[in-house]
C-alpha cells in the first residue's frame, strides 16, 4: 500500500527537478518549456493524491483544467519562441540579454 | 470680535486663488503685476483685521473655523490662531506684498508664474501657521516646498539645480519624521486634533522618541547646526524674492513647529533633552558667527547671518526649563519665550531688508561677490544710509528691532546658566564684525570700479520698500510692547504645559 | 521739573538731527545747521534750567515715560532720572556741544558732507542725554550703544579714507567687546534684582552681596564683584581704559570737532559717569574697586609715556586724553566718585579747548597735523595761542586752573585709600603728573614758540581762524579757568547727594574735606605738594629740550632706541589684536568653513548620502543581469528564504 | 435529488463581456486586416456597457454563486469598474500609438478584452480553480500582447521572460495550492477559512503552502524577490502594452492577494504576515534605490511601481480592516497614476520616435507649459507630497502600520519615500530646469489630450478631496 507521503516526496522531486532545470539549463528555451511542464505535472500528482486519499473529487478536476491551460500555455510559449527566433536566429536562453539593468 | 466671519480662511484663499487667477492670466498679460501686487495688499489689509480683532485676554485658540474633511479618519478642516501663530500670519502677509515689489521689473522671465508661485505660497503658509489639525497642517507644511522648489529651480542662479534638489530633499527627509511623530500620537489620543495631542498622556519612552522626530523636522526647518548646509545654498541660488520668503517665513515655521508641538506635547523629553537643543543653540550662534565672518558672497553671509540669529529662537525657547530650576519668579521664562517669537519676528523683517539690499546692487551689478564692490557709498548715498542701518539692525542695535530679541533671551539665559548668556553675548561682538566688515567692503571706501562708478541709486519703488521696513524695524526696536503683549496669554500658557509632566 | 521738560531737552536735538539729516538737501547748507544748533541750544539752556532746579531748589526728578516692554512680572520702561549727578552732565554735554556745533560751522565749512555732519553730533547730543538721563539700566544700555554708533558714523565721517573706515570699524568692535561685558553685567543684575530700574536695583545691593555663583562648579563667586566687574568692562571699552583702549588713538581720523566732543569730552567719559551711578554696587565689591583702581592707573600712566613720543598734535593730545581718563578711573577706584567726576567735568572743559585749538591750528596749517612740521604760531594766531595755554595750564593741573583742583583732589584720594593696589596707583597717578606736563607743553612748544618749520608764502601764510572758531575757544577757556572752584561744593561738598554712595569705610574724601579750608588753602597748600613741583620740572623739561636744546631729543632717540620701539609700537597692542583677535578670528572661520561645513557635514553626511545611494543604486541594478536563469534563480532564493525564515 | 438554480445574475457583466469577446473575435476573423477600426470601437462599447451593468448591480444581493466558486460582493463590484474604466482609458491612450507602429489590428482588441475578463474573473474568484483560470486568461492574453510588435526584438524577448517567469510563478501558486488543498481538504476559499477557523489544520503544513501562495501574488504584484520580470517587461513591451500591464493587472493582483490572504487564510494572518513585511520592505529598498540610476523613463516607472508594491503590501501586511481599505485605496490611486505616467510617454511619442529616455522630456515647461504642469502634478504624487492623492495613499497604509505597531517597518517606509523623492524630481527638474533640446510641437489627438488632462487633474482634485474615495474603500471592509 503506498501512503500519502510517498506520492507527496515524488511529487516534490519532480517539482524540484523542474525549478532545477529551469535555472541550470543555459542552452536552451525549449527545455525551458519543458520544465514548466514538469512542474504542472509535479503539481497534478500532488492535486490527485490529495483527492484520493482525502475522497474529494474536486482536486482530481482541477487537475483536467490544468491540464488545459498547460496546452494553451504551450501553445502560446511555442508562438513566441518562433517570433523569438525569427527575430534573433538563436534561442540560447544566454542571447536573451537585452534587458537589463 | 468677528469670531463667525471666515476670515483665515478668506487669508488662506484668497492668495491662493489670486495666484491661480494671475497664473491663467499668462505672461504676456500687463495685469499680472498690478493683480498680484493688489491681492498681496488685500491679504496684508484683511490679516491686520486678525490683530484688530485678536482678544490679548485669552491663550484659546481664536477665529477658530471648524469643519469635516476626511470624515473616514476624522481629519478636518481645522483652523484657529492664538498669541504664537497671529504675528507671523502678518509678517507673511507683508513679506509677500515686499516680494511683489520687489519682483516688479527684476523678473522679466514668466514673471506671472513668479507672482502666482509666490502668492500661492503665502496662502499655504499662512495656512500652515492657522491649521489646528495635524495632518492638515503637515499637508500645508509640505505642499509649501512645491512653490519654493520651482521658485530656487526656475528663476534662481548657475547652480540653482543642486541647491533646490538639496533643500527638497533636506526639508523633506526631515518632515516625514513629523509624518510618523503625528500618526504615532493619532494613534494614542484618538483625533487629528493638535489641540488634543497636548493633552494626551505619554510614557518618557513616547515622548522621547517624538521629541527626536519633532526636533529632526523642525531643526532642518529652523535650521540648527548642524543640519543646516542647505540655507547657504538655497539662499543664494534664490532669486531676491525667494531668499526673503526662505528668511522671513520658512525659517520661522521651524520655530513656530518647536512651540506648537514639541514643547507642549513633549515637556517630558523636551525637559530631559534641553542640553541637546542648548547646545546645538549656542554652537549655532557662535561657530556659525565666525563662518559668516570669511564668506565671500553676500547673500551666504546673510544666509548664515540667519542660522546665527535662529539660534537665538531655539535657545529662548529651550532655556525655560533651567530657569524654572533656578529661579523663583517665572518672568525670566516669560522673557525667554517672548524674547524668541521677538527675535523670529524681528529677524523676518531685518533679513527681508538684507536680502533686498543685496538684490538692488543684485540687480544692477549681477554679482554678489563682496570684493566686487567698494565704495558704493559715493554713488548710491541714500542706499548706503539704509545698508548701513540694516547692517546696524543686524547687529541688534538697541533701538532696532534686532536688539529686543537678543537683549531677551541673553538677559533670560543668564537666569538660566551663566555660560549660555556667555556664548550667546558673543554674538553682539561678531554680529557686529561681520555685517560691518561687509558694510565696511561694499559701502565704504574710494569708488573701487567704473561699474561701481556708473551705479545709480534706488529708484522710488525701491525707496519705500526699503523706507517701510526700516520704519518698521525702527518701529518695534523703539516700542516692542504692542508686538509682545500679544503673546502674553499663550506664552503663560505654553509655561504652565511645559511645566507639567504628562507621565 | 515735569516730563515735557526733560523730553523736549532730549528730543531737541534729535529734531534737530533729523532735519539736518532727512532733509538737509531740502533746507539747505545754512538751514541744516541753523536746525542743529538751535536744538542745542534749546537742550542747553533747559539743561541749565534743570540744573537749577536740582541744585537751588533741591529737586529730583525719577518717572517712567512709556512701557517699553513687559514680561510676566518684569516691566521694562523708558524714563528719566534726574539729580545732581545728571544735571552737571546735562549742562556739561549740551555746552560743550553747543561749542562745538558753532565751532564746525566754520571748520566744517567747505565740506561736502556738511548737513549730514551737523545731523550726526545733534544726534550724539540726543543719545548721549538718554544716557545720562536714563533711570534703568535698558535705557542706559541703549544710549550706551546709540553713542557708540555715532561715533562709528563720525569717525568714519571721511568714508573714502582707508584709514577712516578701518578705524572706525576698529572703534566699533573693541566697544562691543566692553558692551559684551556691560550686557552680561545687566542681565547679572536682572536675574539678582529682579529688575532693571536703577533704584528698585540699589535698594536691592546689600541683599545681592550676600549671594555668591559658581561659574567654575567649584569655585564660588561673589555676585557683586562679578555683576561689577562685567559693568566695569563695559566703561573700560567706552572710557578707553588698558587694554581696550586701542581705539581711541586711531579715532582720530575723524574731523577734529568730534575729537572734541566725543573722544575727549563727553562720550569716553560714559564710562566714568556709569561707575558713579553704579557706586551703590561697586561699594560693596572691594574686589571690583580694586580692579578699577589698578586698570586706570596703568592707563594713566603708560598712555602718558606713548604721549610723548607723538608727533601727530591730534594723536598727543588723545593720548593725554587716555592718561586723564586713566586719573578718573583711579578716583573712583578709590570710590573718590566725586573727585573723578569733578575731573571729568574739568577735563571736559579744557581737553575740548584743546581739541579746538589744536583744530584751529590744524587749519591755519591747512590739514598738515605734524607737529615737527610747525612753530612760531603764536605772532600768527594770538587767540588760539592764548586759550591753547589755558588749556594746557589747565591740563598740567597749574595751580588756579580747573585741572589743578580736580587733579589734586584724586590724588589726595589716592593717596588715602588703602584698598588692594592703591599704592601703586598712587606712584602712578605721582609720575604722570610730570609726564602730562612735559608732553603738554612739548606739544605747546613745538606748535607755537621756536622758529617756524614750515614754508611762508606770502598768499597763505597762517592766520588766525574766523570767529565761529575763536568764540567757542574763549567762551571754554572760560570754565576751564573757574570751573575749578567748584571743588569745595563738588569734591568735598554734597553737591551730589545722594547720587553718590560711599561706604565710609572707604570714604576717603571725607578724611580730606575735614583738612579743606577753602580754595585759596587749598592752592597755598598745593603749591608746597610733590605733585606741582613734578608739573613744573615737566614744563622745564620741555623748555629745555625743545626749545633750548632741539638737538637733544634725537639723541635720546637714539640713545634709548629700544624704549623708543616700544612706545612707537604702543607696546604691542594693535598688532597683538590685530594677528591673534582679528587673524584667529578669520583664520578660525575658514576652517570651520572649509572643514566643517563644507568638507564634514556637507561633503561627508550629506553629499555622501547621497553619492552612497547612488553607488549603490549603480551597482544593484547589476543585479538585473538580463539573464532568465538568474531572474528564476531570484525566485528560488526568495521562496529559500521564505521557507528558512517562516516554515522551517 | 433536488437542484439549486445558480444565481447567473451575479456574474451577469462577466457573461456579457464573454460574448462581446466572442463577438469581436468573429468580426475580426472576418473583415481581417480592416477590422481594427470596428474592434476598436466594439470593445470599447463592451467595456463601457459592462460598466454599467455592474453599476447596477452594484449594491444589490452580494453573495455566493456557480456552487460557491464565484462572489458578487462590494468589492468585486468597485474593483471591475475600476478596472473596465481603466482599460477603457488605456485603449484610448493606445490607439494612436498603435496606429503609428502598425499594431493597430483587431487582435489586439480581442487579447485585451479577454485579458480583461480574465481580471474581473480574478476579482470575482472565490475558488482556487476560477481563481486560476480567470489567472491564466487574463496572463496569457498579455503574454500575446507584450509579443503583438513581431519585429521588435526587445518586444520578444520581454514577452518570452514574461511567459516563462510567469508560468514558474503560476506553477508555484498551483503547487501552494495544493498544498493547501491537501491541508484543508478543499479548493473554495469560504470552506478553507472555515475549516482553519475550526482548527486542526496542520500549522507547519500550511504555512508552507502559504509560501507558495505568496510567490505566486508577489509575482503578479512584481514583489522584490520576484519581480525580475517587471522593469524589463516594462522596458521591452510596446509602450501601449506597458500602460496595459501596468494599470488594470496590478489591480486584479491585488485582488488575487486579498482573495486568497484575507477571505481565505485571514485567520492565519500571523503566519503570513512576516512574509509580506520581507517582500515589503525588499520591494521598497529595491525599487526605490535602483530606480535612481535609471535613464529610461519606462524602466524608472518599472522600478517605481516595484516600490509602490511595496507600500500596497503595507496595508495588506498591517490585517487590520483599515489597512486592507487602505492598500485598496492605494492600487486604485497608484492605477490611476502610472496610467497618466505612461500615457505621457505615449503622448510624448510620435511616428517612429519612442519619448521614453529621461531626456526626451528636457525643458518641456517651455515647450509645452501644460501637459508639464500635468506630468508635475502625476510625479509629485508617486513621489507622495501632499495636496496630491499619492500622499495620502502614503498616509493611509503608514498610518495602518503603525495602528499596529510596526514603527520600524513604517521608519523604512519614510525614509524610502524620501529617496524616491528624488527621481520623480528629477523628472520634474529636466522638464522645468534644463534647456529643451528638441522643439517639435507635441501632436496629439484630442481625445487624447483631454483624457490626459482630466486623468491629472483627478489625481489633483483627488488630493484636495479624498474623503470620498477613502470612505468607498473602508466601507468594502466594514
Amino acid at each position: 500500500m503506498i501512503a500519502l507521503s510517498d506520492f507527496l516526496i515524488v511529487g516534490a522531486l519532480l517539482f524540484s527537478l523542474s525549478v532545477a532545470g529551469i535555472f541550470i539549463n543555459r542552452k536552451n528555451i525549449i527545455i525551458l518549456l519543458m520544465c514548466i511542464e514538469l512542474m504542472l505535472l509535479a503539481v497534478n500528482l500532488n492535486f490527485i493524491a490529495f483527492a484520493h486519499f482525502s475522497g474529494d473529487i474536486a482536486g482530481q478536476i482541477f487537475v483536467f483544467f490544468i491540464l488545459t491551460v498547460a496546452a494553451a500555455e504551450a501553445a502560446i510559449g511555442l508562438a513566441i519562441l518562433v517570433v523569438l527566433f525569427r527575430n534573433l536566429h538563436t534561442i540560447n536562453v544566454a542571447d536573451l540579454s537585452k534587458l537589463k539593468g | 470680535m468677528i469670531i463667525d466671519f471666515p476670515l483665515l480662511s478668506l487669508l488662506i484663499w484668497l492668495p491662493i486663488i489670486g495666484g491661480v487667477a494671475v497664473l491663467v492670466n499668462g505672461d504676456n498679460n500687463p495685469w499680472a503685476r498690478p493683480l498680484s501686487l493688489l491681492v498681496s495688499l488685500l491679504t496684508l489689509v484683511l490679516s491686520l483685521g486678525l490683530y484688530i480683532g485678536f482678544d490679548n485676554t485669552t491663550y484659546e485658540m481664536q477665529f477658530v473655523e471648524q469643519a469635516p474633511w476626511i470624515a473616514t479618519f476624522d481629519i478636518n478642516y481645522f483652523l484657529g490662531i492664538d498669541g504664537f501663530s497671529m504675528p507671523l500670519i502678518i509678517l507673511t502677509a507683508f513679506a509677500t506684498v515686499i516680494v511683489v515689489v520687489a519682483g516688479w521689473q527684476v523678473i522679466q522671465m514668466r514673471p506671472s508664474q513668479y507672482m502666482a508661485a509666490f502668492l500661492i505660497m503665502e496662502g499655504l503658509m499662512i495656512a500652515v501657521f492657522s491649521s489646528l489639525d495635524a495632518i492638515l497642517f503637515y499637508v500645508f507644511f509640505e505642499a509649501m516646498l512645491i512653490p519654493l522648489f520651482l521658485v530656487i529651480g526656475i528663476w534662481g542662479g548657475p547652480n540653482r539645480v543642486y541647491a533646490t534638489i538639496k533643500f527638497f530633499l533636506y526639508t523633506l527627509f526631515g518632515s516625514v519624521f513629523l509624518l510618523l511623530a503625528l500618526l504615532y500620537l493619532h494613534h494614542v489620543a484618538g483625533s487629528f486634533s493638535i489641540l488634543d495631542y497636548h493633552d494626551v498622556a505619554l510614557s518618557m519612552e513616547e515622548q522621547f522618541w517624538l521629541f527626536l522626530a519633532f526636533l529632526i523636522a523642525f531643526a532642518v526647518k529652523v535650521p540648527m547646526w548642524p543640519v543646516h548646509t542647505w540655507l547657504p545654498d538655497a539662499h543664494v541660488e534664490a532669486p531676491t524674492g525667494g531668499s526673503v520668503i526662505l528668511a522671513a517665513i520658512t525659517l520661522k515655521i521651524g520655530g513656530y513647529g518647536l512651540i506648537r508641538f514639541a514643547l507642549p506635547i513633549t515637556p517630558d523629553a523636551s525637559l530631559a533633552l534641553d542640553w541637546l537643543v542648548i547646545g546645538l543653540s549656542l554652537t549655532a550662534v557662535v561657530y556659525i558667527g565666525f563662518v559668516a565672518l570669511v564668506q565671500k558672497d553676500m547673500k551666504k553671509l546673510i544666509a548664515y547671518s540667519s542660522i546665527a540669529h535662529m539660534g537665538f529662537v531655539t535657545l529662548g525657547l529651550f532655556i525655560v526649563f533651567r530657569i524654572f530650576a533656578n529661579s523663583s519668579t517665572g518672568s525670566g521664562a516669560v522673557l525667554a519665550v517672548e524674547g524668541a517669537m521677538v527675535q523670529m519676528i524681528s529677524h523676518g523683517f531685518i533679513a527681508t531688508a538684507m536680502f533686498l539690499c543685496v538684490g538692488v546692487l543684485y540687480d544692477r551689478m549681477h554679482t554678489r561677490e563682496i570684493s566686487a564692490y567698494g565704495g558704493v557709498a559715493n554713488t548710491m548715498p541714500i542706499f548706503a544710509g539704509f545698508a548701513v542701518f540694516f547692517a546696524m539692525a543686524n547687529a541688534g542695535l538697541p533701538g532696532t528691532s534686532g536688539f529686543v530679541g537678543e537683549f531677551m533671551v541673553i538677559l533670560a539665559a543668564f537666569q538660566a546658566n551663566f555660560w549660555f548668556a556667555f556664548f550667546a553675548a558673543i554674538t553682539l561682538i561678531l554680529g557686529a564684525a561681520y555685517s560691518l566688515w561687509m558694510v565696511k567692503r561694499v559701502i565704504f571706501g574710494e569708488v573701487s570700479n567704473d561699474n561701481v562708478a556708473q551705479l545709480e541709486d534706488i529708484n522710488r519703488r525701491e525707496f519705500w520698500m526699503l523706507a517701510s521696513l526700516a520704519i518698521i524695524i525702527l518701529a518695534i526696536g523703539l516700542w516692542p510692547a504692542p508686538l509682545t503683549e500679544v503673546m502674553h496669554a499663550s506664552v503663560e500658557h505654553l509655561l504652565t504645559q511645559v511645566s507639567q509632566s504628562k507621565i | 521739573m515735569n516730563q515735557t521738560l526733560l523730553l523736549s531737552i532730549v528730543l531737541a536735538p534729535l529734531l534737530g538731527s533729523i532735519i539736518a539729516g532727512l532733509f538737509g538737501k531740502k533746507v539747505g547748507r545754512v538751514w541744516s545747521h541753523r536746525a542743529a544748533v538751535y536744538g542745542v541750544a534749546i537742550a542747553f539752556a533747559l539743561s541749565l534750567w534743570v540744573l537749577k532746579l536740582v541744585v537751588i531748589d533741591g529737586e529730583t526728578y525719577n518717572q517712567q515715560v512709556y512701557q517699553w516692554l513687559q514680561a510676566g512680572s518684569l516691566s521694562l520702561e523708558v524714563g528719566f532720572m534726574v539729580d545732581a549727578l545728571t544735571a552737571m552732565m546735562m549742562v556739561v554735554v549740551t555746552f560743550v556741544s553747543l561749542m562745538v556745533h558753532i565751532y564746525t560751522i566754520g571748520y566744517m565749512h567747505d565740506d561736502d558732507g556738511y548737513s549730514r555732519f551737523f545731523s550726526y553730533i545733534s544726534l550724539f547730543t540726543f543719545s548721549m542725554l538718554m544716557l545720562v538721563m536714563a533711570n534703568n539700566f535698558m535705557q542706559l544700555f541703549f544710549g550706551w550703544e546709540a553713542v557708540g554708533l555715532v561715533s562709528y558714523l563720525l569717525i568714519g565721517f571721511w568714508y573714502k579714507k582707508p584709514t577712516a573706515i578701518f578705524a572706525n570699524l576698529k572703534a566699533f568692535l573693541v566697544n562691543r567687546v566692553g558692551d559684551f561685558g556691560f550686557l552680561l553685567g545687566i542681565a547679572g543684575v536682572l536675574m539678582y534684582a529682579g529688575s532693571l530700574d536703577y533704584v528698585e536695583v540699589f535698594a536691592q545691593a546689600p541683599a545681592i552681596s550676600e549671594q555668591n555663583i559658581a561659574i567654575f562648579s567649584g569655585y564660588d563667586w561673589s555676585v557683586m564683584s562679578l555683576i561689577c566687574i562685567l559693568l566695569f568692562i563695559g566703561a573700560m571699552g567706552k572710557s578707553a581704559q588698558v587694554p581696550l583702549h586701542v581705539w581711541l588713538p586711531d579715532s582720530m581720523e575723524g574731523p577734529t570737532p568730534i575729537s572734541a566732543l566725543i573722544h575727549a569730552a563727553t562720550m569716553v567719559t560714559a564710562g566714568i559717569f556709569m561707575v558713579t551711578r553704579m557706586s551703590p554696587l561697586f561699594e560693596f565689591s572691594e574686589t571690583a574697586l580694586s580692579v578699577v583702581l589698578v586698570i586706570g592707573a596703568i592707563t594713566a600712566l603708560f598712555m602718558g609715556f606713548l604721549g610723548l613720543i607723538q608727533n601727530d598734535i591730534k594723536r598727543v593730545i588723545a593720548y593725554s586724553t587716555l592718561s586723564q581718563l586713566g586719573y578718573m578711573t583711579v578716583a573712583l577706584g578709590a570710590s573718590a566718585y566725586a573727585a573723578g567726576v569733578f575731573h571729568l567735568m574739568t577735563h571736559a572743559f579744557f581737553k575740548a579747548l584743546l581739541f579746538l585749538g589744536a583744530g584751529s591750528v590744524i587749519m591755519a596749517m591747512h590739514h598738515e597735523q605734524d607737529i615737527r612740521k610747525m612753530g612760531g604760531l603764536k605772532k600768527y594766531m594770538p587767540i588760539t595761542y592764548w586759550t591753547g595755554l589755558i588749556g594746557s595750564l589747565a591740563l598740567i593741573g597749574f595751580p588756579g586752573f580747573s585741572g589743578f583742583f580736580s587733579k589734586d583732589s584724586i590724588i589726595e584720594a589716592v593717596h588715602a585709600s588703602d584698598i588692594a593696589g592703591s599704592s601703586f596707583a598712587y606712584f602712578a597717578v605721582v609720575v604722570g603728573v610730570f609726564v602730562t606736563a612735559l608732553y603738554s607743553f612739548r606739544l605747546f612748544f613745538l606748535v607755537f614758540h621756536g622758529k617756524e618749520r614750515f614754508e611762508v608764502d606770502e598768499h597763505h601764510r597762517p592766520h588766525e581762524s574766523p570767529a565761529v572758531v575763536t568764540v567757542p575757544l574763549i567762551l571754554l577757556a572760560i570754565p576751564s579757568v573757574i570751573s575749578g572752584y567748584l571743588i569745595g561744593s563738588m569734591a568735598f561738598g554734597d553737591f551730589f547727594g545722594n547720587a553718590i554712595v560711599v561706604h565710609t569705610n572707604h570714604d576717603v574724601l571725607a578724611e580730606h574735606a575735614e583738612n579743606f579750608h577753602g580754595v585759596v588753602n587749598f592752592m597755598v597748600h598745593g603749591m608746597t605738594a610733590l605733585p606741582f613741583w613734578l608739573a613744573m620740572t615737566g614744563v622745564a623739561t620741555a623748555y629745555y629740550l625743545y626749545i633750548m636744546r632741539p638737538d637733544i631729543p634725537a639723541k635720546l632717540q637714539q640713545r634709548f632706541n629700544w624704549l623708543y620701539r616700544i612706545l612707537d609700537n604702543k607696546y604691542g597692542f594693535d598688532s597683538f589684536n590685530q594677528t591673534v583677535f582679528s587673524g584667529g578670528a578669520r583664520a578660525l572661520g575658514n576652517l570651520l568653513s572649509q572643514v566643517g561645513d563644507r568638507f564634514l557635514i556637507d561633503g561627508l553626511i550629506v553629499n555622501g548620502a547621497a553619492k552612497t545611494v547612488g553607488f549603490t543604486s549603480k551597482v544593484v541594478r547589476h543585479v538585473q543581469s538580463g539573464y532568465l536563469y538568474h531572474y528564476a534563480f531570484a525566485m528560488i532564493v526568495g521562496l529559500y528564504l521564505l521557507l528558512v525564515f517562516f516554515v522551517a | 435529488m433536488m437542484f439549486e438554480v445558480t444565481n447567473m445574475a451575479f456574474a451577469l457583466p462577466e457573461m456579457f463581456m464573454l460574448a462581446m469577446a466572442c463577438v469581436i473575435l468573429l468580426v475580426v476573423a472576418f473583415l481581417g486586416k480592416s477590422s481594427a477600426g470596428p474592434a476598436y470601437v466594439l470593445s470599447q462599447l463592451t467595456l463601457a456597457i459592462t460598466m454599467v451593468l455592474i453599476y447596477y448591480a452594484m449594491g444589490k444581493t452580494a453573495g455566493l454563486t456557480f456552487d460557491g466558486t464565484y462572489i458578487k460582493d462590494a468589492f468585486s463590484d468597485i474593483l471591475k469598474l475600476a478596472i473596465c474604466a481603466l482599460n477603457i482609458l488605456v485603449l484610448i491612450y493606445s490607439s494612436s500609438y498603435l496606429k503609428d507602429r502598425g499594431l493597430f489590428k483587431g487582435e489586439y482588441y480581442v487579447l485585451a478584452i479577454f485579458s480583461t475578463l480574465g481580471m474581473m474573473i480574478m476579482v470575482s474568484a472565490y475558488h482556487f480553480i476560477t481563481l486560476y483560470l480567470g489567472l491564466e486568461l487574463m496572463s496569457l492574453c498579455l503574454y500575446a500582447m507584450v509579443a503583438m510588435h513581431r519585429d521588435s526584438v526587445t518586444a520578444t524577448e520581454a514577452a518570452m521572460k514574461y511567459f516563462i517567469l510567469g508560468a514558474i510563478a503560476s506553477g508555484m501558486l498551483l503547487y501552494g495550492m495544493s498544498i493547501i488543498y491537501g491541508a484543508t481538504g478543499s479548493l473554495a476559499l469560504a470552506t478553507i477559512a472555515e475549516t482553519i477557523q475550526a482548527g486542526g489544520v496542520d500549522n507547519t503544513v500550511l504555512s508552507f503552502g502559504l509560501v507558495f501562495l505568496i510567490i505566486g501574488i508577489g509575482f503578479k504584484l512584481g514583489a522584490v524577490p520576484f519581480h525580475m520580470w517587471l522593469p524589463d517587461v516594462y522596458h521591452g513591451a510596446p509602450t501601449a502594452v506597458t500602460l496595459f500591464i501596468a494599470t488594470a493587472p496590478k489591480i486584479a493582483a491585488f485582488a488575487m492577494a486579498i482573495r486568497l490572504l484575507v477571505d481565505g487564510l485571514g485567520s492565519v494572518h500571523q503566519d503570513w504576515q512576516g512574509m509580506i513585511i520581507m517582500l515589503s520592505i525588499l520591494s521598497m529598498i529595491i525599487g526605490n534605490i535602483v530606480a535612481i540610476a535609471q535613464t529610461n523613463l519606462k524602466r524608472m516607472l518599472a522600478y517605481s511601481t516595484i516600490s509602490h508594491i511595496g507600500f500596497i503590501l503595507l496595508g495588506i501586511l498591517s490585517g487590520s480592516a483599515e489597512g486592507y481599505a487602505a492598500s485598496m485605496f492605494y492600487a486604485l490611486v497608484y492605477s490611476l497614476m502610472s496610467l497618466g505616467g505612461f500615457g505621457m510617454i505615449i503622448l510624448m511619442s510620435r511616428q517612429g520616435f519612442e519619448a521614453d529616455t529621461i531626456d526626451d522630456f528636457k525643458g518641456l515647461s517651455s515647450r509645452n507649459p501644460w501637459y508639464a504642469l500635468m506630468m508635475l502634478i502625476l510625479m509629485f504624487s508617486m513621489a507622495g507630497i501632499p495636496p496630491l492623492v499619492g500622499f495620502y495613499a502614503k498616509l493611509t497604509v503608514i498610518k495602518s502600520v503603525i495602528d499596529v505597531n510596526l514603527i520600524s517597518v513604517s521608519l523604512v517606509a519614510v525614509v524610502m519615500s524620501v529617496i524616491g523623492a528624488y527621481y520623480y524630481l528629477r523628472i520634474i527638474k529636466v522638464m522645468y530646469f534644463d534647456k529643451a533640446i528638441q522643439h517639435e510641437k507635441l501632436q496629439a489627438p484630442v481625445d487624447m489630450r483631454v483624457i490626459f488632462s482630466v486623468n491629472a487633474l483627478t489625481v489633483f482634485a483627488l488630493g484636495i478631496f479624498p474623503g470620498s474615495l477613502l470612505a468607498l474603500c473602508t466601507s468594502v471592509f466594514s
